[in-house]
């Protein structure tokens, strides 16, 4: 039971952001509602490498005949974290310029584009 | 904001600076054997940037960090990634051609517990130092742009 | 030489790659050489994919291995997987591959002059060429995180391409901003689908999963979301609100790659659904969901262009309507892959009716942006009520224009008639209904494109359209191949439907063969 | 094979013949209308439209205007139009909650099948 308590954590946290994703009307809560799914599906993949009693997986700094986590959920992890930092600098950047335009982040008035 | 802000927070920016950079160029030179890479000590070199802009105020800094050398450095770590990628060619894209050279990071990796050996890895750390320079340019930029933009929307509420 | 050639399938992507960043360097000493630099890398992409393209019709599928020891060692020291980044390239992944390189090759030569007064030149093909990087990217390769890679690559610069001309007004930033979130959210959802293929399966090799699917509760939630995502990336309805926003406030030659890059979406959809899923999925309940928002969005699509003011809205909702028949015909095709005799009569020929009018597609669609660019090159503006009368000094751009729009609207000799009498034929004989609407929506398509071409290019000469000129020499030419092959598709289509389409096709449906290209075996 | 035949699956199509029969049909079109009125007089008063004597409204405040077009259609489809527009709001939230509409559905269909 204890063990699925990251995937518990991973629904709850997917969730909040889908629901500032929804229901929020502020750019930035938006852009946190992202961050938020990210961090989740990051928490997911970290929690899918993990082995109970491991070591960190450092090549030349494990002890022989200990089990190591898995290397490649991490490498992902990672790549998926350095995509996060690029998409939130851009989303953050687009609303500050929003912000400059149309003076507001609210979503209700930012639809100039619609029909 | 402009105006940077008190003695105390200076005097500690000044003191803490070098540590955060000499700790994100360690984190980017042992990407290789160790937790990190070049990533996240550009990450931490770009956040000593943030935390001189928060100190000091854009205006002052704007003098020290300019934008058009930190995107030649951004650029340049990015020729320099590709490049490493082409220079496999030999043998196929990415191939890594310095590894158990014998030169500079070609050393072989010892199998078994021991400390590590900075001069292995081939074009690995090559490649994280080409990226730790992109990195630190990149995120510097962002900080130093959006920073600036920050202040002129400050600006121009308060007219 | 010959080692070029072999390096060909990394060189696709290497090439344009290392161009996007030395372009920043090379603005910094002369603005002018940095749209050359481009248009000639692009260039040689082109050749470089029709090369692999003729490689890999002839001789069959290529792997190419990135830091392996060679290039076509796939399962080193032994290994039952493999462990490396693989491209994987297919007769499917070179067809979308010729797309994106024809298209942005075409883009980068309408750039020289669409984009010349605009300032932040090198960022502008920075960018241009690091979406053609990322869509080479999804098109060739044969890892799924690395597919994840790219199309996030492909969203934020399409972002920034879109938010381009946000100095000048808010609209280019909005539309950013809402394709960013919704291309955020897609690609987050992808993420998770391979978590979970990699949690059953330990792989992130396409083939490998492929080889192991046994499509448990966890496959089922992974095929969700993707097929979700997918398709909203692809723009169908609906799903579809991002596009007509992004469509319409980029640079008229970024919209003609975006429309190549919602393919490239698509095409990864159709990839999933038939090399990694194929038969251990439903395939009528999945092909059937497939159809229905292809019919949605090909309905919904063109009834909403008709009423639409802002001419590359309206073209913007006409490839939400196209996007449809895509789907409509791989749809059929999925949906009697498990049943031999209807796949034979009708499933094949369906599912090449759908891919197509891919190419079809990127072509008319390709062109008609393109000449919306040229009127708003020269009014300065969208809004087709305030147009009028072009054709009197745009002679060449209506000339193309109608071509496009004959295309589009599927009047023969042109190409757009030859891929959608194939799929209406087809899918007559899965369900009539389906190639009813779909015969309306051309009906639809023509007299929209028809209001088009009254509004904005007959009538008098209007007092402020006086000194129009026609374009510049360079958006003439991207135009002009784009007519050219057209009407050579539409004279010639067994050329392309035998050659090219019909490969592409086996490939999607021969499982089998996609898996042992990588694990060997047959 | 005959490079400008369209296998259809059920039938075929030829382009060449196609474009033959279109220029045949056009050089007798051309014929016809040579055979035509030959009392018609270019530039004189002939050519003008007769509207029950009124002046002709110049051919600038004439043209019809893009949003006009297709008024009919859209007024007899009203009832699908405006709800359907409506849909279209422009809001991000909205954006979002499509796709998540869109998953809980197939997820539903899915599940069942």
């Amino acid at each position: 039971m204890i063990g699925n308590f990251p995937f518990i954590a991973v629904i709850i946290l997917i969730g909040l952001g889908v629901y500032s994703l929804l229901f929020k009307k502020n750019l930035i809560k938006i852009a946190i509602g992202l961050t938020l799914i990210e961090s989740g599906v990051n928490l997911f993949l970290i929690a899918l490498g993990f082995r109970k009693g491991a070591v960190a997986p450092i090549y030349t700094q494990a002890p022989e005949g200990v089990k190591m986590v898995l290397p490649t959920p991490q490498a992902l992890c990672l790549t998926s974290i350095v995509i996060g930092v690029a998409t939130t600098a851009l989303i953050l950047s687009i609303v500050m310029v929003i912000y400059q335009k149309y003076g507001t982040i609210n979503t209700d008035e930012i639809r100039r584009l619609r029909g | 904001m402009i105006g940077g802000m008190s003695r105390i927070v200076r005097t500690m920016t000044t003191l803490i600076f070098g540590f955060i950079l000499v700790y994100g160029f360690y984190v980017i030179a042992h990407g290789h054997i160790s937790p990190g890479g070049g990533f996240q000590g550009g990450a931490i070199v770009a956040s000593a940037f943030a935390l001189l802009l928060v100190t000091y105020g854009t205006d002052q800094i704007q003098s020290y960090l300019s934008k058009d050398l930190l995107s030649i450095l951004e650029s340049t770590g990015l020729v320099l990634f590709i490049t490493f990628a082409f220079l496999g060619l030999g043998a196929t894209f990415f191939y890594n051609f310095v590894s158990n050279s014998g030169g500079l990071f070609g050393s072989p990796t010892t199998i078994g517990v021991n400390p590590g050996d900075l001069n292995t890895g081939g074009t690995i750390a090559l490649m994280n130092m080409a990226v730790g320079l992109e990195v630190l340019a990149a995120l510097g930029v962002i900080v130093l742009t959006m920073s600036v933009a920050a202040e002129t929307i400050q600006k121009k509420e308060k007219q | 030489m010959n080692s070029i050639l072999l390096h060909a399938p990394a060189l696709i992507i290497a090439l344009p790659l290392l161009a996007a960043f030395i372009t920043p360097i090379l603005g910094r000493f002369n603005r002018k050489t940095i749209s050359w630099l481009a248009t000639c890398v692009l260039g040689l992409t082109l050749l470089l994919t029709i090369f692999v393209a003729r490689q890999v019709l002839t001789h069959g599928p290529i792997v190419y291995v990135f830091g392996a020891t060679e290039t076509g060692l796939t399962l080193p020291f032994g290994y039952t997987m493999p462990i490396r980044i693989i491209f994987q390239i297919d007769a499917m992944g070179i067809f979308m591959g010729l797309i994106t390189s024809l298209v942005a090759f075409l883009a980068a030569i309408y750039s020289i002059s669409y984009m010349e007064q605009h300032t932040g030149l090198d960022k502008y093909y920075t960018l241009l060429l690091l979406l053609a990087t990322s869509m080479f990217g999804m098109e060739l390769t044969g890892d799924i995180f690395n597919f994840f890679v790219f199309f996030e690559i492909a969203s934020i610069s399409s972002v920034a391409l879109i938010a381009f001309r946000s100095t000048i007004s808010g609209e280019p930033a909005e539309a950013g901003l809402k394709y960013m979130v919704v291309s955020s959210i897609s690609a987050l959802m992808v993420l998770f689908a391979i978590g979970l293929f990699y949690g059953q399966y330990d792989a992130l090799n396409m083939a490998t999963i492929a080889s192991v699917m046994q499509f448990t509760q966890l496959d089922k939630i992974a095929l969700i979301l993707l097929v979700t995502v997918l398709a909203m990336k692809a723009g169908s309805v609906p799903m579809h609100m991002w596009t007509p926003d992004a469509y319409s406030e980029a640079p008229a030659a970024i919209t003609m790659i975006l429309v190549a890059a919602s393919q490239a979406s698509l095409y990864a959809l159709f990839r999933i659904v038939f090399s990694i899923y194929n038969v251990t999925l439903n395939t009528i309940t999945v092909g059937w969901i497939l159809i229905i928002l292809g019919v949605l969005s090909m309905f919904i699509g063109v009834t909403m262009a008709i009423i639409q003011k802002d001419i590359k809205r309206l073209m913007a909702y006409h490839s939400i309507s196209q996007t449809g028949y895509m789907l409509l015909g791989v749809g059929v095709g999925l949906a009697v892959l498990t049943n031999p005799v209807a796949l034979e009569s009708f499933g094949i020929k369906a599912m090449e009716g759908g891919i197509f009018h891919i190419i079809n597609n990127a072509l008319y669609k390709g062109l008609l942006f393109l000449t919306a660019g040229a009127i708003f090159l020269r009014t300065d503006t969208r809004d087709l009520n305030k147009m009028g009368g072009l054709a009197h000094n745009m002679t060449y751009t209506t000339i193309f224009y109608i071509i496009g729009a004959a295309a589009i609207a599927g009047i023969p000799p042109f190409n757009g008639f030859a891929s959608k009498l194939i799929i209406y034929e087809s899918v007559y004989r899965f369900n009539p209904l389906l190639a009813i609407i779909a015969m309306l929506v051309s009906v639809l398509t023509l007299a929209s494109f028809v209001k088009v071409f009254h509004s904005a290019f007959l009538g008098p000469r209007l007092e402020q359209y006086k000194s129009v000129q026609e374009v510049p020499k360079s958006m003439i030419i991207a135009m002009a191949v784009l007519s050219c092959l057209i009407v050579f598709f539409g004279l010639f289509p067994n050329l392309i439907v035998k050659y090219i389409v019909h490969p592409a096709v086996m490939a999607l449906i021969n499982q089998a063969h996609y898996t042992a290209t990588i694990l060997g075996g047959i | 094979m005959n490079i400008a035949l369209l296998e259809t699956g059920s039938g075929y199509w030829n382009t060449l013949i196609w474009v033959v029969t279109a220029l045949i049909i056009g050089v007798c079109v051309l014929w016809l209308r040579n055979r035509g009125e030959s009392r018609y007089k270019k530039d004189t008063d002939q050519t003008k439209p007769f509207l029950s004597g009124n002046p002709e409204v110049s051919k600038e405040d004439s043209h019809v205007g893009a949003s006009h077009l297709y008024w009919g259609f859209t007024e007899a489809l009203k009832n699908y139009y405006e709800p359907l527009v409506k849909m279209h709001t422009g809001n991000i939230n909205d954006y979002s909650g499509w796709i998540v509409l869109v998953m809980a559905i197939i997820f539903i269909i899915i599940g069942v099948s």
